[in-house]
């Protein structure tokens, strides 16, 4: 884990409100993980206080690109950093997915949870990905160059299948790892799908309100339960996660 | 040569800068981005004698130049710090400052025992507002804070800071009430009570309902009640509340504080006490100072 | 159809949003840049029973996300308001609530039977924090408010409205003082005291040393406060503090407020008043509400 | 007085720490008097919440010239709006400086405070300039241009003559009026030169912290000694000033 200002080789909108960031930084690039995410600093002044979450989506050598969708003023304030100027980036942060690359793998992303997919999928060998998008998809010829099968759903139907993705995972069953990013909605429903499947392993990347983003200050944990004795404990999503077994965490609200 | 050390009640730091309690875990992770022995002190997450859960997420929301918190108190028990955490503090040339939280009088009392003189020092934190027993309610009555600080000192084989919550009518009364019961310093200030509504969902954001406000936004309050404390007591003084810069924590020490503390500054920049001590030294140079001690004082009110 | 129509004990306003006082002297300055038609209300400028000439200056300080004044209650007192202020206010459909301080409880009395129904309601100020008598020292105890209320209520002609001040230990004990003592509403908060020094002169910057802190900075501890208040009161509330845009705005209605008062935001933006009134009347129609009175109670927070 | 958007045609630095910022809006210009200052929201977060009080220096057409000094981290910030983008102002405020045409008049300017005298200096006649400066001196030719004799000093005799300006007024009781701006202690100087002549009327632009800075706050509020009956009162310096007759104000600390 570093505290580096990186440079911004590029940042533009790649969809309606997502936005795609390459920022470079050589130590950064080679600890990240997928699964690992960048905690930074969209502004120098205190009115937007805290760093911003977000994922690590693919890495190039000394690049690290990041994608992530306009929600509030954090993030629009991200999307005005123009090229060559530098921002604040503590990261790589957290632990990652998990990887087997002997393993029959799928991932399976909703909306801007499709990011931290992409390296993963890039790093697995036997992968397929189930890509579920309201409108506008993004990203998809990258998936299909590291994945066997993709499969792309959108809610209005204007690529891919119409519906929601977990509509279309017919046969989970076949698969050895699942690993999952997106809304919680989808992400309960893959959690389900899988409970009942002892054979299939199933991962999730869990969101939380951060602070510190690194592990001190205890304010972004999730509910989690010790699969041995049953007992819960509050985890952190920053450094205890933001990857869990989805077994161990609760996916309430 | 600027003299940067500081002696708050017998704990002696190496400079005046103290990371906050909460903020800093046992140092760990911060340790992983600066070198640890730059700090005068860590203040570690506050303790309570049996491990506690805390409160359920979200526990905090992003405010004006501000942040809310409502973690209360998540710690696995004053008795693995000791065993797991204290030693690896114990690596750097830093205070230890155990800041203890109890649900009752007895409980505080048992944990300060326990501690012995295995810290520099230890905080007892009667200021914590995210938790539903003990905590502020120690805090906000002068009576109750001369008792237990009576009661709490008698157990303490290292200084006794009492760290006074913001939310009173009266800081001068309730500092006073400290130095009364044999508190060796004061630090403040914990958090102010406050609260943010989703109006999507029509929802309190903590789950807690309320959290403490920290962070910039209550720099103003937390200097004008340093200032009133360094008024009113002899002893030292740990100020703290929203400081971000050298400039930030400067005016504290002009106020009266023998040492000041940061807290969510780290979250912004993990360098901030860092920077903020470097800039304290610059700042004593430039006025001919022969140490930070001569700061207390300075300020030309009268 | 949504009605934006409020009843603060009787005060009617036909939108929810009030300019607070001392933020918008007798509205004939904004006048100029927006229509004061506009306005539900507006609480004039701090009155006393003689002119006054206030603090030295400086009289403010920027802060993170908020400032710190220190005007002292300049004004040429209620006579003066009367004659040559109220004539203006009248030209114009909206609520005048007369802001009045005293030195002492006659003078409280006596400014309420002199203004007598000349208004459409009178607000309580016993929370200026920045004169020596008077103000906050009668805001700041049970006993006192409650007092205080029961003897100017006597003398009221109109809706008597009491002005809370933040720097509190219990805020739910002081407005059910307020109204038991008859208060008809209660308006909070007014500024949580803070300080700011300069470290070049070394000296505090205010030339009152201490000011009254405002804007968004202390939104959440004001939302808090609203929040406790409406909790304890059957009165209706008038809640303030950092409010800057609607959504600030449908925060404190949520949390129990009845009626907003727009302050520092004023400063920032002249149309701030005007876009708040528009924000609340869009969410109302997006969440099919008959108007802004549905808002008040629809916190989910048990 | 209007508030509004107003689009910046240019900004940039024109002497080291000073920037000229071009502005346009018809209905500002048409009613800005020498004098007066706009109320500036230098940016749209809360960080920096108040607007800023910055002197009108010169009128064209529809333009608005100001001119100001890196103080603080309004001004930084105001030093970074880059042309074509649009500004919020509140303007013209105040009362500007009382213009007698026909009268031998002198502006008296130190440093900054040179900036309100230019538009001042052009709608004069019969006019002198005496302007001082720490190092670099700027906006001299300007001056050239609408005086008839331009006095320059420089602490460090980078440029005129080598001293503090009011050192250079030999000759005060030729003029008829004198207006002045700059710091504390130059103005104080001017007003005592001034005093002792009766045949001279001065008029000092005051500088004071403020908050709407238009007249509904107190809090700008300087000592005013009402000539008449001697007895005191706090005026703001936003709408009873900037501007104020020199014997009427107390230029203490
Ligand atoms: C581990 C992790 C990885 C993430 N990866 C990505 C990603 O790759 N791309 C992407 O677009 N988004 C990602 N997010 C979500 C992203 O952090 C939020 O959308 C962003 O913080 C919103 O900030 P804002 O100021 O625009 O929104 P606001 O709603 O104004 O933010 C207000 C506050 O809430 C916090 N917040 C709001 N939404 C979230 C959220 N979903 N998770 C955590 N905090 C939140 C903000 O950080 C801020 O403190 C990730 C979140 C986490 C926890
Ligand atoms: C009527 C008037 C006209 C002015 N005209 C000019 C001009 O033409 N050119 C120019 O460079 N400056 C001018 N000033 C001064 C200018 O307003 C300040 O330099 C500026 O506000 C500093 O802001 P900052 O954030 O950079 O500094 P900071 O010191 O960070 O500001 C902190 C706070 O103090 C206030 N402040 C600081 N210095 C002053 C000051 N001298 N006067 C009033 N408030 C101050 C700021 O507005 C802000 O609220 C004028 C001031 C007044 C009152
Ligand atoms: C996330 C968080 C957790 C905190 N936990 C504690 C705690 O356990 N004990 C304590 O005494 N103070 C705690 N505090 C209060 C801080 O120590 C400090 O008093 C306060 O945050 C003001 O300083 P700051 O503005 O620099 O953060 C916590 C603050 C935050 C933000
Ligand atoms: C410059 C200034 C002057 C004020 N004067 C008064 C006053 O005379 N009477 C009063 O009751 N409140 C006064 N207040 C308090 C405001 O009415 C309001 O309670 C407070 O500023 C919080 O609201 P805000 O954050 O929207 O400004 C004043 C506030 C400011 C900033
Ligand atoms: S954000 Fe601080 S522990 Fe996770
Ligand atoms: S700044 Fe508000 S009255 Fe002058």
């Amino acid at each position: 884990m570093f505290n580096k200002k990186c440079k911004v080789i590029s940042n533009h909108e790649i969809a309606p409100s997502i936005f795609e960031m390459v920022i470079e930084n050589r130590d950064i690039a080679i600890e990240a993980e997928p699964g690992q995410f960048l905690h930074i600093k969209v502004n120098s002044g205190s009115d937007i206080l805290l760093r911003r979450p977000i994922s690590i989506c693919e890495v190039n050598n000394d690049n690290i690109t990041i994608v992530y969708q306009i929600i509030g003023k954090g993030t629009t304030q991200l999307s005005l950093v123009r090229s060559l100027e530098f921002i604040d980036v503590i990261g790589p942060i957290g632990n990652g997915f998990p990887i087997d690359k002997e393993k029959k793998c799928a991932v399976i992303g909703g909306g801007i949870g499709i990011a931290p997919l992409l390296e993963l999928s890039k790093r697995l060998k036997n992968c397929d990905a189930y890509l579920g998008f309201k409108a506008d998809a993004y990203k998809i010829d990258d998936f299909e160059r590291y994945c066997d099968h993709v499969i792309v759903s959108t809610e209005d139907g204007s690529s891919g299948n119409k519906g929601y993705i977990t509509d279309f995972m017919k046969h989970i069953e076949k698969y050895e790892v699942v690993y999952t990013c997106g809304p919680k909605i989808m992400m309960k429903k893959v959690k389900e799908l899988c409970h009942v499947l002892p054979s299939v392993t199933c991962y999730i990347s869990m969101e939380e309100r951060m602070g510190c983003g690194i592990g001190a200050c205890l304010v972004c944990t999730c509910k989690t339960i010790n699969t041995d004795d049953s007992k819960w404990h509050y985890k952190k999503v920053c450094t205890d996660g933001p990857v869990f077994h989805a077994e161990e965490v609760e996916l309430s609200d | 040569m600027i003299n940067m050390e500081v002696n708050i009640a017998g704990i002696k730091m190496k400079n005046p800068v103290i990371a906050a309690s909460g903020t800093y875990g046992f140092g760990r992770e911060y340790g992983q981005l600066i070198d640890l022995n730059e700090l005068g002190g860590i203040s570690v997450k506050g303790l309570t004698l049996k491990s506690r859960e805390g409160n359920a997420s979200p526990r905090i929301v992003e405010t004006s130049s501000g942040i809310l918190n409502s973690v209360g108190l998540q710690n696995l028990g004053v008795e693995y710090f000791l065993e797991n955490e204290l030693p690896f503090l114990r690596k750097y040339d830093l205070a230890v400052i155990a800041n203890i939280a109890g649900n009752t009088e007895d409980e505080y009392c048992e944990m300060a025992k326990r501690i012995g003189n295995m810290v520099e020092g230890i905080e007892l934190n009667i200021s914590c507002p995210n938790v539903k027993e003990g905590g502020v309610a120690f805090g906000t009555s002068a009576d109750m804070v001369f008792r237990i600080t009576q009661k709490v000192k008698v157990n303490c084989s290292v200084p006794l800071i009492v760290k006074l919550s913001p939310n009173v009518t009266d800081i001068k009364e309730i500092a006073a009430a400290a130095e009364a019961g044999g508190a060796d310093g004061i630090s403040l200030i914990n958090t102010l009570l406050g609260m943010a509504i989703d109006i999507h969902k029509r929802k309190p954001i903590l789950a807690n309902i309320v959290g403490g406000l920290s962070g910039p936004a209550v720099k103003p309050v937390a200097l004008r009640m340093v200032w009133e404390t360094a008024n009113t007591v002899k002893i030292p003084i740990v100020g703290m509340g929203g400081i971000t810069s050298s400039e930030d924590a400067i005016e504290f020490l002009l106020a009266g504080a023998d040492a000041v503390a940061v807290g969510t500054a780290n979250f912004v920049n993990p360098f901030a006490p860092i920077h903020i001590v470097n800039g304290i030294w610059e700042y004593c140079k430039k006025n001919n100072l022969k140490g930070v001690r001569d700061l207390k004082g300075m300020l030309i009110d009268k």
